[in-house]
């Protein structure tokens, strides 16, 4: 192992307390707009609440445009954007706002899939007492379809762990861009799978909590 | 254990009627001139095109490539080294400049103390670039800082500037929120910046830049391959050279030591990185 | 009191798709306000596409359809709103939120109507003491026996005390007992809130004992509306001659008639009952008149809408010229049917 | 015949969770093979859990249950496989397959049986025509109404003709005359093809019209246990006396009593009718031969297994002293309640 | 525009072969892999149909484990492995070994989430009838819950197609190779558009399918 822990155990540290950053920020925003974003994909979608085609149509062609450009072409791409929004085109909040921009797009999916299978018959009962559409999707089918939507967060939240490891890119720093450039690039495999562990940690408690709260959602 | 990827059958050899050699960037136009020349020396090559630079090297060491170009004599030491690999180089192409651009400041002294400077993330051209910072008095270096350097050898305290390593290639695209960027040479053509706009750049010609010279790198058992040394014949070809030079904006210098004397520079380097 | 509420002008219903469906066709009716409006028809006949119409859940096809001054087949969906919360439903299927505890469920309708904490928890309470469900209050639906979920459904439809309430079989899982307190309770809230009912069901008992009209249906037609005793007294639709006779148990089988043939002497005259004061103290002295023995064998009175309806079945014995003489009288008031022994099945014994 | 399929051995259910449930407790009795079993009991009482039992869909806490020669109780869920192709299930919820046809639903159980599609196809065909559904066969669930979907779940559990038959509250949401088709279908499969079956419901007059025995549950415990007319005709637990009275119509309630006396003049009586041949006729003439006339006003006979049952109160016209005569003749044979006009609501006019 | 379309053109079809080629075999194989997973999650998961917290402990961390790793180190760790399977460590099948594993983890996660949400009446209903657990999965459980896992695999397809740029770290070449190395290193903005306009194309009309399709599993 190339890298001193001993006395360059800080970079790690931060490394980590970097990682956690990115995930928590892109994935409270993303998480967040991409819920907004799914449930106007479920309420507009034909024979949804309030079908509404040009939106639907419009929304997933702006899903759809971003999700599958390259990650690093889509960084370079929102540059002057990120540069406006952020006020740097590099570090780590560079990093996250294109970041939380994709999550978006990926959980307006996930989220979308969660809803879909809603039974009918609990939106109507809903209806029937006067509920507007927003207040059955706050009320109604945001709790009753609560089991799929914790799992598909949890699965985003594995999917911005791994996409963090790209904060590099950008000189955003995090767990991946330790693993990468102090493990990966250096060919030290005991470094590498050190990082690699950390992350696994982290990601198996959420994924315990997240199965847990699935169970308790689905009350069976 | 059984089954090594050497005595592997379906291993790239030097034998085989197509020639597999990896680059990264194969969208430059020297390589198609490569593969025209070897048509006519009756080779047929395949150019492999990778995006990235860690996995040229173990292809070749694992069979999948016959050769490689696309690194220079440092960054192959370290491979060597930290993999137990006997790649070794046949030929050397050239030796490119790395430079410090920036868009907000014209000299080295205008850049106010605390910048921000961007560098490449791979391990030697991270090195190199803070070598050359340090040089030019932006950075500070702690005591036995080697030959390949990392931000732990930087004396941050006693330094001028921070570095921000990042993908090389994202360093230009952060010239306009940083103070400025150290860009590998590939990227200057590209991105349209001028070479003579560079505020400061490391000398090609110094002994001290011999550790970067590129090379054309084949497995220890293809070294003294005849079909390969043909190949190697090609890059010191003037079409091929000239296409080289063009596409660095005549910053290149190119190189031509001979097998022997790139293997023994390596060995240098080597040792030095060793001890 | 007998303002129209409800009125359906000429509405219809098509559920387009491979093959069309026409569940409401071309219905023209009113419900006044404070009536207890009774749906009955074969399944499939369009009972629950007729009062989901009610408030909206399915679009009217064409016509018009006015309720409690909206004309609701011309609102949009986010007007049917402003409606909506005056009509209570209850589902044929139950619809619980299975998601919330079963207190929550029934506290859905009052949060809509921004009631406050407490006085919510006090309603709830209330209601799920009603419908005997105050200790599965934390449980949820999942953990409830469909008698249970159903009485859930019917705690969250009366929550809010709504004006005007669509009940969709809301008795079908139920036990006797417990229909018999839901009925009572739907009694109740129409008697002492003026609460108009419309009331799918299937159970004539339920018909019976509750409402005031009733209508039938029939492949999405309305074919016969009216009160409920002329209704079952004179039944002029076919389909409605059916469900009575489907119902009452008044009237014998013909393996029934045979039994009793094989136990009863004399003549098997089965007597219609249907209140008309006149002729009733006639009818039930003819055959003592005659001086006959009659006994009741089978059938039944009971009342419908408080007035007194059924058949009875008599084995007669005595001269058969004085039967025929009592028949004759009969005749006259209201009609009899003779069987002929020879008829009826395993009629061995008294021939 | 009289051999047990079902033999239930001190079986207990307990759901476990916050709060827990105790829905089948002690329970102990055999069902005897081609026998059709009755479970009636109020909301919530077990009867589901019970039958969900036999098919192992729930696992038996505690106790033995043999089920056509294998101990479910001890079996494995893989074990208990083999068993389950031989009991088919008709479910209080349908549980239809939202993603499949109507036709396919049907099928589904020919497919798992491994039929091939020739024979298959014949078979939902003719499912398809008993349930009346032939014209929904490509249509997919949501697009039935409640009684249409419980049809298909009949037409399901009977495809592949097995030993078993467990209908929980299977004609719930049928109207009277798809009710009577049915149960004459289940009476058919049990006559022609011996399925014993074991039926859920709450209406008694499916208890009466179908079944041999009924079982009474509450509170998980089986409180009674009989044939259909014994149980009718003396109800011993007070939960059975309380089903009966609720379901019986021949009982008038003191309103209509109160309306009775208002009409009527003379004695109110109600004379129950038990089968038991020897009274019978002496009853019946009791009043003529005191001579009184009585007129039946109220109530009913019906059959039950067969045998004649029910009450009927009189208005009893005559000379006080004949009346108690014949009152005190009637005490010796089998009973009678006098009403008292005094006691009875709103009985203005004949005092 | 520095790439020449008319002398060059063959490179760019051929990078567009590469895609489809990566993402049939990747999302083929792979998604089925993890529609096996995945239903393997769902049945022993505790209060599934054969519960068995080890199988299920034992998948969820494995699943876990791998998933978050940055996909450059899993190709790279894979290396050995790859070449014993494929034959080299280089080139497209070179990539679609480890892209295929990865798609395997993250289609057994939304598999996973899509069945979660199903009724269990219906389950029981078959259960009723003697069908096996293996029965069920295939005729109940994937057909009741074919809207949600249909949006399940198009949310994979665009994932994969995004994954597949990354073919280019082992000179498995297609589009987002091409998009790197004839665009984006280059800074030619209009090649990486014109690239990214096919795939996003691509994508679309996969998505329009997809949709489709869910709505007709629906059945409303
Ligand atoms: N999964 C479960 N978890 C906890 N409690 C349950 C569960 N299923 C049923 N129960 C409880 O067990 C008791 C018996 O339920 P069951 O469904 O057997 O009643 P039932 O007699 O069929 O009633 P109904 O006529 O209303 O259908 C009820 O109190 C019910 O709440
Ligand atoms: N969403 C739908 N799409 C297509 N056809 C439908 C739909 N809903 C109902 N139908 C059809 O419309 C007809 C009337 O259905 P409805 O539910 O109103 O019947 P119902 O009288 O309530 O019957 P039940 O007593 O069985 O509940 C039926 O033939 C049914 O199949
Ligand atoms: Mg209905
Ligand atoms: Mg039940």
């Amino acid at each position: 192992m190339k890298f001193d822990f001993a006395a360059n155990g800080g970079i790690f540290l931060e490394a980590i307390g970097t990682t956690l950053y990115i995930v928590a920020v892109a994935l409270g925003v993303g998480g967040l707009v991409g819920l907004g974003l799914g449930v106007l994909l479920f309420v507009t979608r034909p024979g949804g609440l309030r079908p509404n085609a040009i939106l639907f149509n419009l929304l997933n062609l702006l899903i759809n445009f971003f999700r599958p450009i390259p990650f690093i072409i889509f960084i370079a791409a929102m540059g002057p954007l990120t540069l406006a929004v952020v006020g740097s085109s590099i570090g780590t909040n560079a990093f996250i706002f294109p970041a939380a921009l994709m999550v978006s797009f990926a959980s307006a999916r996930l989220v979308e899939q969660s809803l879909v299978s809603l039974d009918p018959g609990v939106v109507e009962a809903a209806r029937s007492m006067g509920a507007s559409t927003w207040t059955i999707i706050r009320t109604v089918a945001i709790p009753e379809a609560l089991a799929p939507l914790i799992l598909a967060y949890t699965f985003l939240f594995v999917a911005v762990v791994d996409m963090s490891a790209l904060a590099g890119i950008v000189a955003g720093g995090g767990l991946g861009a330790f693993a990468l450039s102090y493990g990966y690039q250096r060919f030290d495999w005991a470094v590498t799978w050190l990082t690699v562990a950390v992350i696994v940690v982290l990601v198996q408690s959420v994924q315990y909590l997240g199965n847990w709260l699935a169970r308790k959602a689905l009350r069976r | 254990g059984c089954g090594s990827p050497s005595s592997d059958t379906t291993a790239a050899t030097a034998d085989d009627a197509v020639i597999s050699v990896g680059v990264v960037g194969a969208s430059s136009p020297e390589w198609t001139v490569f593969t025209d020349k070897a048509a006519d020396l009756g080779i047929d090559v395949e150019i492999r095109d990778f995006t990235d630079y860690t996995t040229p090297n173990p292809a070749v060491s694992d069979g999948s490539l016959t050769a490689n170009q696309f690194q220079h004599l440092l960054y192959l030491a370290r491979y060597n080294l930290d993999n137990n690999a006997d790649l070794v180089p046949i030929a050397s192409t050239a030796i490119y400049p790395l430079a410090l651009y920036s868009s907000s400041f014209t000299s080295v002294d205008a850049i106010p103390e605390g910048a921000q400077i961007a560098v490449p993330n791979d391990e030697t051209n991270k090195s190199r670039a803070i070598h050359l910072l340090a040089e030019n008095g932006l950075l500070t270096l702690t005591e036995g800082t080697g030959i390949i350097a990392a931000e732990e050898n930087i004396d941050t305290a006693a330094s001028r500037v921070s570095v921000a390593p990042m993908d090389a290639q994202q360093t230009v695209t952060a010239l306009p929120s940083i103070a400025g960027a150290v860009v590998n040479n590939d990227f200057v053509n590209d991105a349209g910046l001028d070479p003579a706009d560079a505020l400061v750049e490391d000398d090609p010609a110094d002994p001290s830049a011999q550790p970067y010279i590129n090379v054309f790198v084949v497995r220890a058992a293809d070294a003294d391959n005849e079909r390969l040394a043909q190949l190697a014949t090609i890059f010191h070809d003037p079409d091929f050279t000239a296409a080289l030079a063009e596409q660095s904006a005549d910053s290149a210098v190119i190189v031509d030591e001979t097998p022997e004397e790139l293997q023994a520079i390596l060995a240098d380097v080597q040792s030095s990185l060793a001890g | 009191m007998a303002e129209p509420i409800i009125a359906f002008d000429g509405v219809h219903k098509v559920f387009e798709g491979s093959n069309r469906v026409h569940a409401v066709d071309d219905v023209s009716l009113t419900i006044d306000a404070g009536e207890i409006f009774g749906v009955i028809g074969f399944s499939g006949a369009g009972k629950s596409t007729l009062v989901r119409l009610v408030n909206g859940l399915e679009p009217v096809t064409s016509g018009r359809l006015v309720v409690d001054g909206h004309e609701v087949s011309a609102l949009s969906e986010k007007q049917l709103r402003a409606v909506r919360p005056d009509i209570g439903m209850i589902f044929q299927q139950f619809n619980l939120f299975g998601s919330k505890t079963i207190a929550e469920n029934v506290a859905y309708p009052l949060r809509l109507a921004k009631w406050d904490a407490g006085r919510r928890a006090a309603r709830v309470a209330e209601l799920l003491a009603f419908v005997g469900l105050t200790d599965k209050a934390d449980a949820h639906p999942s953990q409830l026996s469909g008698g249970q979920k159903q009485r859930v459904g019917i705690a969250r439809a009366l929550a809010t005390s709504p004006k005007i309430l669509l009940a969709d079989e809301c008795t079908s899982a139920l036990d006797p007992q417990t229909t018999r307190e839901v009925l009572d309770v739907l009694r109740r809230v129409n008697a002492e809130l003026g609460v108009t009912i419309v009331l799918i069901t299937h159970e004539m008992d339920v018909v019976r004992y509750l409402c005031d009209r009733v209508l039938i249906m029939e492949n999405g037609r309305a074919v016969e509306l009216g009160d409920v005793y002329q209704v079952f007294a004179r039944p002029r639709a076919q389909v409605t001659q059916r469900f009575v006779a489907a119902t009452m148990r008044d009237k014998p089988s013909a393996d029934a008639l045979g039994r009793l043939a094989a136990t009863h002497p004399g003549r098997l005259v089965t007597v219609p009952i249907v209140d008309d004061a006149h002729t009733d103290a006639e009818r039930s002295s003819v055959f003592a008149r005659h001086g006959l023995e009659a006994r009741v064998i089978y059938g039944g009175i009971i009342e419908i809408s408080e007035r007194p309806y059924g058949s009875l079945t008599y084995a007669v014995t005595g001269a058969d010229t004085a039967v025929d003489a009592a028949l004759a009288d009969l005749a006259g008031s209201g009609g009899y049917t003779e069987h002929d022994r020879a008829t009826l099945p395993n009629s061995e014994g008294h021939r």
